[in-house]
């Protein structure tokens, strides 16, 4: 390219102008310490595209998944919510969006006054003491509350309460391993034992039960162990907050508060925890503070700094209480306007309306002839199919008349799951796709 | 623009929770009209929420208030060493909001999603070709999570060789970044510091010296955080390989050497990718990042899942992989940073990369010639992706620390650069200004640095209060850590918000 | 957020020309690979045009910037009165934007446009069931265009009775908008200016004396710029009719009563109303906005194309009144602006429109009361959306004009109203919260401008001289109208932009 | 409602502490100036609408349109063009997109200073000295344009050269009703007389031709009267500056280069003069000055006001040269920023691209058996297609396959237009569907 891409400012004139006063000949001179034989390798990557290309490109692309208006009840660790209008606009701001983390506090209090708001919001939900700016996802976050728990409780071992989302139990099992601890499945809290450094417990469980979390966190104190709840943080409108109910760690998923589901990510893992724990914890912490240096007239202003940052990693190394440094603040922070936005009315008759969607869908569909709807418990926003069929038959049936069916969970060990789908509905699903949905059961049953 | 009252306005003292009123909301909820179903028993329920209350419009002027008190990529010049800060293209922020992107459901069917499944293969061979590693995962959700994946594929191995329980160590050089001693003590592996030569690189002899049968890895960023080539990187390979141990790139420096010299080809067994700072994905002011793991054919059996693969029936899938060390993430990682990462890439090609590269490394370097001899210079030679100064001379002669320096540049319209890292550098500036910085911004800047080392002679204190015109003045960060005040509630505000109750 | 470079940067002075390089561009063209086809003759083709050449971070650094130096309603209290600056909800925009209606071509079939024109539709029955006036058309771009949209209608109407021969002449009381007597000029007629009385609305004897068979209409703005009631209008329309005139309602001002009585029950004939004011759609910095006209059956045959229309297939079509005045745009009018008003018709239903007007004229009698004694206030009633204060006692008692008033409230962090307007009150301020600001904004500005009424007894050259911080000091509008000075080329920056040449 | 909208923050009980304090008793006392007989009247609204209601109603209506992804070749006045990616993110931060007309300078130097940048950029596009800050649309510029020759000319007809677009000529004609102007058109510049204040030209016209404007700017300036060109800016990024060809004023059409076409609006009119006719514009202007209380230590700063202002309706009234007050300032930011980012090669390049594809488009469909593109001179970027049935035939059987024709033109005077479609083909119509119009107008010409 003679003229320089878009994304490059300096031009031909200005790299001779600059290489001049560096006092090379070339550019290639300021490469020569790289080893010549290895140089300028054969590369195979497609030309570039231009603006307008690359949008027909990828436009093309997006079309390619299905649409997004297509009925679909895949809940499953990813719900759809009513995201506030003005968060969308508001993240994208590029003041917020084009910073890096606040290392410079002084022309970054954007970022951290956002998370002292973020840190006492997921405190307040939680029903905790303290909260950090969050971590990568909640599967993550469970697993750095399993590593903290153990350095909390010098055990090797955790256990992990079934029913709970298998994409948050496999992450455990990677962080455990290099940690060297054991990781225990268990389907009662009986299971635990005094090797435990935590019983971990999703709340509501995969399968969609509201948990009651009082006895479990008995029985793991009992033992010496720390409970750790996994909430939905969107269920905890109308939950009790875990904290209240004796848990001693809480993590959760923040990304379906503020945004579309992504294909997954970016995801924001909440953590929160008891004031005990709160040199031990991992990821970044805003503390608030105040000026150094007021003017003779004037008091000191209010200031947010990072703090707390003897447990990091770029000061405290190989003894840090975490490696990780990135995380997803400006998730964080689309979480945070979302929830204020929602307020505490609105959070929890959000949390009440889908409640009511979901159930009313699983009566209606219960009372088609062939399908049930096998219940464990209370339950939030998801709940199990079975049907006149074998759980993929249906979800195949469901995938021809052109909807997304829950999930196929009939490979689980409880009994309720067995030959079921694990359907969602939320205070966001369109009625006209609950009405597709149990037109196209109907139709199903009639056939079958 | 917020018009400044008289007087020095406390905003910071003034959160929502001191903005609520009670019964004020930013948006309403439907009303269910259809039968009501009863809740489930109140010991499950809660009885209070203390958030506060707001109206929408004053919602939006709060946080519009707060992001004008932050400075942005596109606020100006960003020169945060080792961070890469470089233009963020609005493109790829739009191409990864489109519906059909943004609502992809992580457990549809994988035909449901072959939009960003394709795409997501065609990032996958993008960093393949730009690594020369072939086998990559695309899971991890930042750059520690990818070294975290590296050094867990590193074990799997080993454990396969049945050597897991004797290579218990991890030799890093002493000017690494601290995610890498931090990634493998969370592996369950020992530190070995390695100390940095004089001409910046790696000490051959300690090398060669601590390399033997208990050592699992050597982790080397490439290039180091001094911006320097590592010399002799191939050589060393030779040397980890035959003492039986893998050889990491931390690749967080890739933009100095895009399109020009691969991790593969130098003998690197596995290598992460920061996309959020060399494939230009906003930072979001600390994430959302992506740090894919790139390795060889010896360790792709135990990359984490999923890796994303095309069958032969032309469907792209998401695979777990024989041996994979598991799962990083609930899903599949943070696919819309990977979709903008694709778009970067493609925009640029094989020429633009090299274009990239090339003009990071002639910026950092005509800012290393337009301060030189107004700063220490403790590696006097030319750089890559970034240059590291020292203040010890201004901290010496006239008892101004870096961090003075760095406070003072705000006063000048600039973001300060990196300070105090790499540690071996005393009272360093780490400065990388991208090559998205024109050379009149980089020549600003150089000023405002040599203004500011004149400064620190004639006047020392306008240093030592520095910032002056920032939107509040320098932080008491002591106090902060000492009696930390973490959320509304430690403010005794909590009582100001109202508790709804059932 | 602007880090301040240290000493006073004159931002100003530099524009997009003097940020030029030649060479850089800030995005690519796709390049042609197909048969080429001979450019037309030289002789129409430009061989040169000088633009600035910029990359593209740059040039989104200098619009970011650029943004900062502007105050929004997002920035906090705007009480220009007349203006109705309220909260502009973000959800609709996003409606608006979205990919069916953004692209929806103008000359597309009916059938294929649908869904924007059922939305029409539905604003068009809105806004007649809001004015009382049953027919509308959404047209007009602007408060001005409906002006002369609805005194276009008056001519026709008289053409068509024979009477526009003879009736030549628009009664326009002295308090209106300088648009109405602009619109009447435009439209061809003679302006008689009507007194506005002590009570602040029209003078009764006036009107009388005045109407006679040359007048074609009344103008009156409903509620008027004082921010009162017209007294009486609806007898006064009794006698307009009686004198075969039309009336015609300045409907900008309908925040103030929408809900509570209509136009059309009063007795007008045809109004405009300002979307882009009472229906809270974005100002955009002048426009653009949406001026539709609502007349009664006896106009209707009149109002300008297009209409829209349900026909009797159920398919929304555009169509052609039988005697219109003809087209005001080549299309359909602000459409994006219509969708932004319905969706905002549609988010507050009847009684969310009577709980605008209701906190609207609240908040601005609370105004009213707290700043009482301050400031003169010649017409001391209860009023409704807006209050007009006068700031003669300061221009008296301490030589401060309200442009100086005005220019220190930016100080105190808001922005000013109006001032000067409505014409009939001296040093006029006049003031609209609106019914988005909450009362402790009221409050807030209240005790700034009480506190700028001390300040203006005990120190008036700090008003002289304000404000003091903001982007910019007080500006030298008189040289800048002397000696104009309106494109890059009169600053002589043309050379320093590159030609482009074929 | 008991609790307040969310758009208005006082509840219940700020609104007593505020009656209170106004010393009334409720709210109804404040408006009894209101004749009693006519408060409340039945109005009939349907219900408010929470926001995740209203953004299902209006997706659902967004969808009841014709794709955005179907093909599309009409132009006649509204082009596809490719909108570079950085202007709807820029045109939407608050601070611009929220303000009022910049009253206030000192706190609007955003707004001004980008208002000085668009007349700089219209002046350079058209070739003229002045431009204001644009008006409601082209057509109404245009009428402006005729009103303003009238009064600089004191004449009191204009003359309108065919084909121009029916929708400028219609403003034309309701303005020019107002003012007690007489339209005349013409199909050669021999028919202006000296009864006519300008000659009004559309380039390129409005059946895509590219129009010589020089020959006409003579005839126009032979008879006393000035020429108007109504120039398509995109296309002056190639074609002659009007001004260059002696036009005396230009107006021109900046919505498509600024965003997507909103079904016709919101539109952008440019309009460009001689310096000779500067006070008698309509609209508004900014100037550039400078600042008249420097500190004493430093030089007074530049900065940008609203000028000329004894010209407009608020200060001159009934005198004012027009009655425009609020105009499209936010879709005038949004062309500035279009047309800086793609600079002057950019434009060119684009001009050019458009050109080349269209002009592909044509030779391909002219090749077709049964098809003819009958030319009535050097194009641009539109082009006649007669088919081997009528033309509303041919766009129906186009509809039916999918694809919204160009415009019917068969009812236009000129001999070329007769049975004829006016299709368009810019720089951004989809490869694929030029592709897909060839093959549907094959098979319609096999079939035929
Ligand atoms: C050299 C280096 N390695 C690793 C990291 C860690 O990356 P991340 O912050 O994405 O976890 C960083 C940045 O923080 C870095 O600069
Ligand atoms: C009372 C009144 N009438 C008419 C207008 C003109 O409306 P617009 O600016 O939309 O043309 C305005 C506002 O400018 C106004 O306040």
């Amino acid at each position: 390219m003679s003229s320089p891409h878009p994304y490059i400012p300096a031009t031909e004139a200005d790299r001779a102008r600059m290489l001049e006063r560096i006092g090379v000949d070339d550019l290639d001179a300021l490469f020569s310490d790289l080893p010549a034989s290895f140089r300028d390798p054969a590369i195979d990557l497609p030309p570039a595209l231009t603006e307008p290309e690359l949008m027909a490109l990828l436009a093309n692309r997006a079309g390619q998944n299905a649409s997004p208006s297509r009925p679909n009840f895949l809940g499953a660790g990813a719900y759809r919510r009513s995201v506030p209008s003005i968060v969308p606009y508001l993240v994208s701001r590029s003041e917020f969006s084009t910073a890096y983390t606040p290392y410079q506090p002084e022309i970054s209090q954007g970022t951290l006054q956002s998370g002292f708001e973020f840190q006492s919001v997921v405190c307040e939900l939680t029903g905790m003491d303290v909260a950090n700016l969050g971590l990568y996802d909640v599967a993550s976050a469970t697993a750095e509350a399993c590593l903290m728990a153990a350095r909390a409780t010098k055990r090797q071992a955790v256990c992990l309460l079934e029913p709970i989302h298998p994409g948050t139990a496999g992450v455990v099992k990677t962080y455990a391993r290099g940690a060297g601890l054991r990781v225990d499945t268990a389907v009662s809290a009986d299971e635990i034992t005094d090797e435990h450094a935590c019983l971990v417990v999703q709340q509501p469980d995969f399968l969609g039960t509201i948990v009651d979390l009082e006895p479990l966190a008995d029985a793991a104190h009992e033992t010496g162990a720390l409970l750790a709840a996994v909430a939905d943080p969107f269920a905890l409108g109308m939950l009790k907050a875990p904290g209240d109910a004796g848990a001693d760690i809480v993590t959760g998923e923040g990304r379906d508060l503020a945004g579309a589901p992504a294909f997954g990510g970016p995801s924001l893992g909440l953590f929160a925890a008891g004031l005990p724990y709160l040199r031990q914890m991992p990821g970044r912490i805003v503390g608030r503070t105040r000026e150094l240096h007021p003017p003779d007239d004037g008091e000191p202003r209010t200031g947010y700094v990072l703090t707390l940052q003897a447990r990091e990693q770029f000061i405290r190394r190989e003894r840090a209480t975490s490696n990780v440094s990135t995380a997803q603040a400006l998730i964080a922070l689309g979480f945070t306007i979302a929830v204020q936005a929602l307020g505490p009315r609105g959070l929890r008759e959000s949390a009440e309306l889908c409640y009511q969607r979901a159930h009313d869908a699983a009566r209606r569909i219960g009372a088609l002839p062939g399908f049930a709807v096998p219940e464990r418990g209370p339950w939030f926003q998801e709940f199990l199919v079975r049907g006149p069929m074998s759980a993929p038959e249906l979800s195949a049936a469901l995938s021809e008349r052109g909807i997304a069916a829950g999930l196929d969970v009939t490979d689980r060990p409880e009994p309720e799951a067995r030959d079921a789908l694990l359907f969602c509905v939320t205070e966001a699903t369109p009625d006209a796709h609950v009405e597709a949905l149990i037109d196209a059961l109907a139709a199903i049953g009639d056939g079958a | 623009m917020t018009a400044p009252g008289p007087g020095r306005e406390d905003f910071g003292a003034r959160l929502s929770v001191d903005r609520s009123v009670p019964g004020r909301r930013a948006v309403d909820v439907p009303t269910w009209r259809g039968a009501k179903t009863s809740l489930p028993d109140a010991s499950l329920l809660r009885d209070s929420l203390a958030l506060p209350e707001m109206s929408q419009g004053e919602l939006v002027r709060y946080y519009t208030a707060l992001s004008e008190r932050n400075y942005g990529i596109d606020s100006g010049t960003y020169p945060l060493g080792s961070c890469t800060m470089k233009y963020n293209p609005k493109v790829n922020d739009l191409i990864a909001s489109q519906p059909g992107f943004a609502n992809a459901h992580p457990q549809a069917r994988e035909e449901d999603a072959q939009g960003t499944l394709r795409t997501l293969l065609e990032l996958r061979h993008g960093l393949a070709e730009v690594t020369g590693l072939a086998h990559v995962s695309l899971a991890p959700a930042a750059g520690a999570q990818g070294e975290l994946a590296g050094v867990l594929m590193i074990s799997s191995a080993l454990e396969d060789r049945g050597e897991l329980g004797q290579r218990r160590r991890i030799l890093v050089p002493d000017s690494a970044h601290g995610t890498n001693p931090a990634t493998a003590a969370m592996a369950g592996y020992t530190v070995t510091h390695l100390p940095t030569a004089e001409n910046g690189s790696l000490d051959r002899a300690t090398i060669e010296q601590e390399l033997d049968e208990t050592v699992a890895a050597v982790m080397v960023t490439v290039p180091n955080t001094l911006g320097l080539w590592e010399q002799g990187i191939e050589e060393v390979a030779g040397l980890i390989h035959d003492a039986g141990a893998y050889l990491y790139a931390d690749g967080a420096n890739l933009n100095a050497i895009m399109g020009r010299v691969r991790y593969g080809d130098l003998g690197f067994d596995v290598a992460h990718l920061n996309l959020h700072k060399s494939f230009s994905t906003p930072h979001g002011g600390g994430g959302p990042g992506a740090g894919p793991v790139c390795c060889t054919e010896e360790l792709a059996p135990y990359l984490p899942t999923p890796v994303v693969e095309e069958c032969d029936d032309g469907v792209v899938r998401l695979a777990a992989p024989e041996r994979s060390i598991g799962r990083l993430q609930q899903f599949h990682g943070n696919v819309g940073v990977l979709l903008r990462a694709y778009a970067y890439l493609r925009a640029l090609g094989l020429d633009g990369l090299c274009a990239v590269s090339g003009q990071a490394v002639l910026n950092a370097n005509y800012l290393r010639t337009l301060l030189h001899g107004h700063y220490d210079l403790p590696y006097d030679r030319p750089v890559l992706h970034e240059v590291v100064f020292s203040g010890s001379r201004q901290r010496r002669e006239h008892d101004v620390r870096t961090y003075d320096i760095a406070k003072r540049l705000i006063d000048h319209g600039f973001h300060p650069p990196t300070v105090y890292f790499p540690l071996i550098v005393p009272e360093a500036l780490m400065i990388e200004p991208t090559e998205t910085e024109p050379p009149e911004a980089i020549e600003a800047l150089a000023q405002a640095l040599n203004a500011i080392a004149e400064e620190a002679a004639d006047d020392p204190d306008t240093l030592h209060g520095a910032p002056w015109s920032a939107p509040i003045g320098r932080l008491d960060e002591t106090t902060a850590a000492r009696r930390p005040v973490l959320r509304w509630q430690d403010v005794g505000v909590s009582e100001a918000v109202s508790r709804m109750s059932r």
